[in-house]
């Protein structure tokens, strides 16, 4: 296709970051940077400066800070996730975070009322969905913007859910619920799914490959496939390994790499999927190539609202309460729609990844993870989530190779 | 070369083509399409047609309203006024979907392709080929086919002679003009269609493209589609078309048999209108 | 190295990080000098706090002292030290939990009804009163109430006083609480005579509403924790009263609780008390007095009494000229 | 230029809606929608339903709470007005809010320590636009995207209002800036004003026609003209001789509208305003006929983070004192950027107006206003602030002569 | 008709045209232009000069990179490798506003136009005339003049007698494809310049519109103007181009006086190259 020769270093990292397994790198490298600031850079300078301290103490990186670090940033990955698929249309929700406060109130409701606890979670992920697709219908029938409708979703549903909890409150027994997160893989079926996870791969890109020759088509370069499959199993195993060191895979971790999983085929490899970069690429387009906008927003609509009621449960088992200001008082909006921007999602529309978001999540969840084993005043702590923030970004943007900008 | 019918050109009622060409063979036609853009009154009463087997020319001046008439009988905008009609029966063409049931393909003159997204997918839009045996799924939620999607674009790509494209996974985006419209011509004459719409296919294509697009409108014609083909270049015009309708100011000034005219006088009814017209805008 | 972990609600209250938390620190310095001590600020978020405890935990915490921001929520992380062997002690706000060690607290129920006596004694009959009450979540916030209501219910029922218009504050947001003061106004045309607000902040958000209608000064409003913002304001006449508690008492007997409970020891002689919390466990309860400052003598007694506040901070500003700054 | 004869009512109604008067058509539209609910329909619902009720109680369009309103309004507004500028751009700023609060905290410790108050304003206003101009330069010479820019700079100020506010909140006694909301301009001042403003909008429209007509271009039609000088009178008077019949203009009001028509101006008819419609409608366009787009985005940024000080100090002297909530931590962010929404300007950029964020800003000033006169609980105000909002959008979006949609 | 000089064209130095066209004489001269996208290697070593009072037509394939050129000279891309003299000068070229200083105007083929701004707007953008009177504040402070924009706006369509086009204060985003492409050239070649470039500048464009654009870049060559002329249309190249300029591939393939070569040669060049590489592409 090309002349290689004429490549130098820069042309093929320029082509590796745009292949499917490129868009990954700004958000791992933004982790890596943080993962390495906190790890490495933090206790190391501790140690050297503090003459009295014994021995480099790398909690952050130990197994159990990396089982909270999973467990800390799940909800707001569920979110991520599921805003993702509205930031690809070129829409925004600010409501999810209120949703999935709705969502867990009602499911604690329901289980104080005796319902068995997955029989609640099936009605709050029903009524999540309508209350996504509800929003969804304002803005692709009646045609308010996005950020009006949810804004006003926000509002009605944070009051919504104070209606559901009067005294702003519940606990949460069932144990169903209370077994999605504590519920804990066995390490060998952890490590058995990872490979057949990663053996999965390996065979379809065989299978991909060798019917690609036979229709005489341009085949993938093997360091592409290869790079991306050897980047998948390491992260893939280094999560069980490291998660089965301290505890096990826990159930819910599991369950949130199934969905993204489901959600990311969805995305990338349906009509449908398909239709949502249309849309957000260029909406009059996709209109006039038939596609139907409006459902198509409606039911994106939908699935944020469905990923968010899955939040909702899932932020319900692991606080073990339902609360007001753990949901729709918090900062869990912003670090959502945030998680999901760093993942690398435009805010225009038409490029991003769900995968992105869950790393985007990390992100987040790896600066309130670490300054909080920092030590640092709560002042100085959010100062440096920014700077580190800012740093980590930067890092990336600066090391891109030259372009004509944006 | 004016005959007496011609006199009432203008914004009234056009001289149609000898009957031959007329209102019962017409595949596709319309009548008294008005399109309003807020203050602009873009089309004026239209009626245009098109039979099977036919390249009917539609041309016209700058802003004369040619594409707006073609987004209306694609579906894209939803005329103001006007009937519709198919194999004589009057059909409803309320969004792009429905024009597409009805058979109509269209090359917008500004392309409508999604910049974000490879020549593969932007060749399949819309109708994305899926892997067979997911039955059980709806359709939206099946599997697509890529490899089958990309060798449908590359054969495509290769009919049209686009050279310099070496590869259907290319992003959109960065493609340069002519690339672009023959992605945006491959795909309306890919698909099924009795009636396909070009809207100055040409402009952007270079000297052996452009043939490659007026063999396919030919073969279009032979294999009895309708074709409708605007563009401002009057030899392909004269190359390919069968009759030839002028539009002026988003009215019709008239239609003539191509073998029937010439260049020049198209010429002059486009910018001048018919004899009366003359008169006034002088 | 052993680590006590201090988990603060929020900096909506300048008490938490300035006088709780250096209280704290102190008296750990003192009595446990090699245990490091842990400070985090959830700022109003729970599921943060969650977090924090997670963090001390990992961190090797022996004891954590944690100010829920909401009571029953919070149980969780009681629950979850409870698992690794870690005790918690509830500090000024009640968690609902069964495995909640002890609770360090005053006597809020008489606080509230201290605010409202204040306020009843400045008043007469016939007049009207605004309630700023506190946030809906901080168990705190319904005790303080209820006090306030013990007092002023018998005087509404038998229209001695009337309400004229009453609303939470949640996380206790001064702006949330000149919202409310402003409206209150609107509604009665500046026909009020007295506020009871539950704490400070919203005192010192209803000062700010009543300063724009020429009222500041005129009315008795209470508050809650004398902060030195509320300090010149009772010096300027414009706030009236401020409930005390001895914060730095409380944080030093939450640091001996600590200290004692990471070292077995025994604790009897400092829980005095015990109370049952809202899931009816039973909790060592470890009271603190508490003090209702009115007017210029009232800061002159916290001045005294509290070491974390000193003449010359609060003589600052507009202050500085009152007589009280200028003797 | 079109045939009159053929236009119908919905056709004239498009017409008037593109013109720049039209712009304010659904902002106004909602406004007024939510002051007939609060004003009209829920006093007269009161009246109807309650027996003993004496009479009926107008509160809400009293003189008195529109005074209310428009205080309580007034810092969402200048904030809401210094976002519009960066929503033109096609960019977002999350960090105004706290960078009002930083500037605020800024003001009561250099007022504190002894610095008059006009000159602590001019420090902090400088501080403000450095804040916001260093946000501007990692967007536009780093490439970072501006939503996770200001995310880091919301975190980062944030922390710095706490560092610079150790205690939480700071009393303001300097009567400088107490005066600046205290102040009030004379009833007599105020109408003359207005009526300066008007007559010399009426002078320059009927030298602008003159000159039109004598450069041979086409006439603006002479409803427009009258129409739009009408509404602004209507609006200018009524609010003059409303705030008079209670009080009087105040002059933080007067300053905002004041700093308001200068930054109108700025953005409308001035090469730099233009530069900045053109970056939002198409960056790339921009960049090529050789505007210095990244120079644009930084003095848009540094706008914003001048708005948001000045915002800081109508907050500082409007609620006497500075406190975390009263800007870092509580709702002003979402609230102000909602204002800018609300107002009409689109998040993509190119459309949009520096006076519809004050409507906005009203909009959303109304709900909390209304709803704390309306005596709801907690959860219901939220409940009816969303769906008041969402109708109020709504019937506008719904009144919309059909088009193609968004 | 090949020379022999000719056989050595393809990707090594092209044959230029007689010395009489050659370097001493050029007013922008650029060489061994490189441009990779990605892995797209659009520019291979592409050496161009115009002179003035000249104009250079560049002809290729779809995607030989012309528009690739086109904007590098124009500084909206910059070259990974190569040289720009202006008047035997070598100059610096670091993105638009350094073209635009250097007097180079263009006309893009996708017209970079702001559809949100109106006509008048988008014919001045970038070079918003001011109101005298206002010295004191930075000029891009200055109040616009906008009556003045507008008669200019109104004054440059007419030129190009786009008729439909009645007001210049209609959003640019509600016109037709050809009364787009009008503007775009109206503000080029209303900007004070010494090299104009058209890429593709008619291809929306009516017949009388045309007709209007070449005399337009006539009237350019009589003033003395360096014009760069793109165009698939080999009868409007043959019409105005003192030399034709074929790149294919990304290079060059040669530099041919109009009046010494045929449109069939063109073609064959842009399409197949020069012998040596018809033999290798057969
Ligand atoms: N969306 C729109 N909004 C406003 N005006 C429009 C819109 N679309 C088209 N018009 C106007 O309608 C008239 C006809 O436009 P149209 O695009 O149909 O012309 P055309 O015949 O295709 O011209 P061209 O040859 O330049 O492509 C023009 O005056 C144009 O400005
Ligand atoms: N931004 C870009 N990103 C990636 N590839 C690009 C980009 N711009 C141009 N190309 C590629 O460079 C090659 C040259 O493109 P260019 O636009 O210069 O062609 P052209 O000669 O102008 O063709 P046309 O006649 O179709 O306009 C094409 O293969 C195109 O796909
Ligand atoms: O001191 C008060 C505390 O007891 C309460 O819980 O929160 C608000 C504070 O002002
Ligand atoms: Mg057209
Ligand atoms: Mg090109």
């Amino acid at each position: 296709m090309q002349d290689s020769a004429f490549l130098g270093m820069s042309d093929r990292l320029r082509i590796l970051r745009q292949s499917r397994f490129g868009a990954f790198a700004p958000v791992l490298f933004a982790l890596a940077a943080i993962w390495g600031y906190f790890g490495l850079a933090l206790p190391l300078w501790d140690y050297l400066t503090t003459p009295e301290a014994q021995n480099l103490r790398l909690i952050f990186l130990s197994p159990r800070n990396i089982y909270n670090l999973f467990m800390q940033s799940a909800v707001i990955a569920t979110l991520a996730v599921g805003i993702t698929v509205v930031l690809l249309l070129g829409d925004i929700d600010l409501s999810a975070a209120a949703t999935a406060g709705v969502c867990a109130a009602l499911l604690g409701v329901l289980v104080l009322a005796g319902l068995p606890g997955w029989a609640a979670c099936v009605i709050v992920i029903a009524v999540g969905a309508v209350m996504g697709a509800a929003q969804g219908m304002l803005i692709a029938y009646v045609g308010i913007p996005s950020f009006v409708v949810t804004l006003a979703g926000l509002l009605g549903f944070q009051g919504l859910m104070q209606k559901i909890l009067p005294t702003g409150n519940l606990n949460i027994d069932d144990p169903f619920l209370r077994g999605i997160s504590r519920i804990l893989v066995p390490d060998m079926l952890g490590l058995a799914i990872a490979a057949l996870i990663v053996a999965g791969m390996i065979a379809l890109s065989l299978r991909r490959q060798h019917r690609r020759r036979e229709a005489g088509l341009e085949q993938d370069s093997p360091i592409a496939v290869w790079g991306q499959i050897a980047m998948v199993a390491t992260l893939l195993f280094g999560a069980v390994l490291t998660l089965n060191a301290y505890r096990s895979v826990p159930l819910l971790i599991l369950l949130l790499v199934a969905i993204t999983a489901a959600l990311g085929w969805v995305t990338t490899s349906t009509p449908f999927g398909r239709s949502i970069f249309a849309v957000g690429g260029n909406a009059e387009s996709a209109r006039r190539v038939g596609m139907n906008v409006r459902r198509i927003r409606v039911a994106a609509f939908a699935i944020v609202g469905i990923m968010a009621a899955v939040g909702g449960i899932f932020g319900a088992s692991r606080y073990g309460s339902v609360s007001y200001t753990a949901f729709a008082g918090g900062s869990l909006l912003l670090e959502s729609i945030g998680a999901a921007v760093i993942g690398g999602t435009s805010l225009f529309g038409g490029r991003g990844s769900v995968w992105n978001a869950i790393l985007g999540a990390l992100v987040i969840g790896s600066l309130g993870n670490g300054l909080d084993l920092s030590g640092a005043s709560a002042a100085d702590k959010l100062m440096f989530s920014g700077a580190i923030l800012l740093l980590a970004v930067a890092l990336d943007a600066v090391s891109r190779p030259a372009g004509q900008g944006r | 070369m004016m005959t007496a019918s011609t006199t009432t050109a203008g914004h009234q009622a056009p001289p149609t083509a000898p009957p031959t060409g007329a209102g019962d063979r017409a595949h596709l036609r319309v009548s008294g399409i008005h399109k309003h853009f807020g203050g602009v009154h873009a089309l004026r009463g239209v009626d245009f047609e098109v039979a099977r087997g036919e390249v009917m020319a539609l041309v016209g001046d700058n802003g004369a309203g040619k594409s707006t008439l073609m987004k209306v009988l694609a579906g894209a905008h939803v005329a103001d006024a006007g009937t519709f009609h198919l194999d004589g029966q009057q059909v409803h063409v309320g969004g792009p979907k429905d024009a597409a049931a009805l058979g109509i393909q269209i090359v917008y003159q500004d392309l409508a392709l999604c910049e974000n997204l490879d020549v593969a997918a932007n060749l399949s839009l819309g109708a994305e080929p899926v892997r067979p045996g997911f039955g059980f799924l709806p359709r939206l939620l099946r599997p697509i086919d890529d490899l089958r999607m990309e060798v449908k674009a590359k054969r495509a790509i290769d009919q049209l002679q686009v050279r310099t494209l070496k590869s259907v996974r290319a992003q959109v985006g960065g493609l340069s003009g002519g690339q672009r419209q023959a992605i945006a011509i491959a795909r309306a004459v890919g698909a099924d269609s009795s009636v396909v719409m070009l809207d100055e296919p040409t402009a952007a294509l270079g000297v052996a493209q452009t043939r490659q697009v007026l063999n396919v409108v030919k073969r279009l014609r032979e294999t009895g589609h309708a074709v409708i083909y605007i563009s401002h270049n009057m030899r392909d015009i004269f190359e390919v078309s069968d009759r030839i309708c002028v539009l002026r100011h988003g009215a019709n000034v008239a239609t003539w048999r191509t073998q029937d005219t010439t260049p020049d006088e198209i010429v002059v009814a486009m910018t001048r209108g018919l004899e009366k017209e003359v008169g006034r805008a002088g | 190295q052993d680590m006590v972990a201090l988990l603060l609600p929020e900096n909506v209250n300048p008490r938490w990080e300035q006088q709780d938390a250096a209280a704290f620190v102190a008296r750990m310095k003192e009595i446990a000098p090699d245990v490091s001590v842990e400070v985090f600020n959830a700022n109003n978020d729970s599921s943060v706090q969650q977090r924090q405890a997670e963090q001390a935990l990992t961190q090797g915490a022996r004891v954590l002292v944690v100010t829920p921001i909401d009571g029953d929520s919070s149980a969780i992380i009681a629950d979850l030290a409870a698992e690794e062997g870690v005790p918690t002690i509830a500090y000024d706000r009640m968690i609902n939990s069964a495995n909640t060690k002890f609770w360090v607290q005053a006597d809020m129920f008489a606080t509230g009804a201290a605010q409202a006596q204040h306020v009843i004694d400045n008043t007469a009959d016939g007049d009207t009163l605004v309630m700023l009450k506190g946030s809906p979540t901080d168990p705190n916030a319904a005790v303080i109430a209820d006090g306030q209501m013990s007092v002023l219910q018998p005087l509404f029922d038998s229209g001695a006083r009337k309400l004229g218009y009453e609303n939470w504050t949640p996380g206790w947001d001064p702006a949330i609480a000149r919202r409310s003061m402003d409206q209150a106004l609107t509604q009665l045309n500046n026909d009020l005579q007295g506020v009871v607000s539950s704490n400070d902040g919203n005192a010192g958000a209803a000062i700010e509403a009543m300063e724009e209608q020429g009222m500041a000064g005129t009315v008795p409003v209470s508050g809650l924790d004398c902060t030195v913002q509320a300090q010149q304001l009772m010096l300027l006449g414009k706030q009236t009263q401020c409930g005390w508690r001895p914060l730095h008492e409380m944080g030093g007997a939450a640091a001996e609780v600590a200290v004692r409970l990471m070292n077995e020891q025994d604790y009897s002689d400092l829980a005095t008390a015990t109370v049952t919390n809202g899931v009816g466990a039973t909790v060592n309860f470890v009271p603190v007095d508490s003090y209702s400052a009115v007017g210029a003598e009232g800061v002159a007694y916290v001045i005294e009494n509290d070491p974390s506040v000193s003449r010359d901070m609060v003589c600052q500003g507009e202050a500085a000229k009152t007589d009280f700054c200028a003797d």
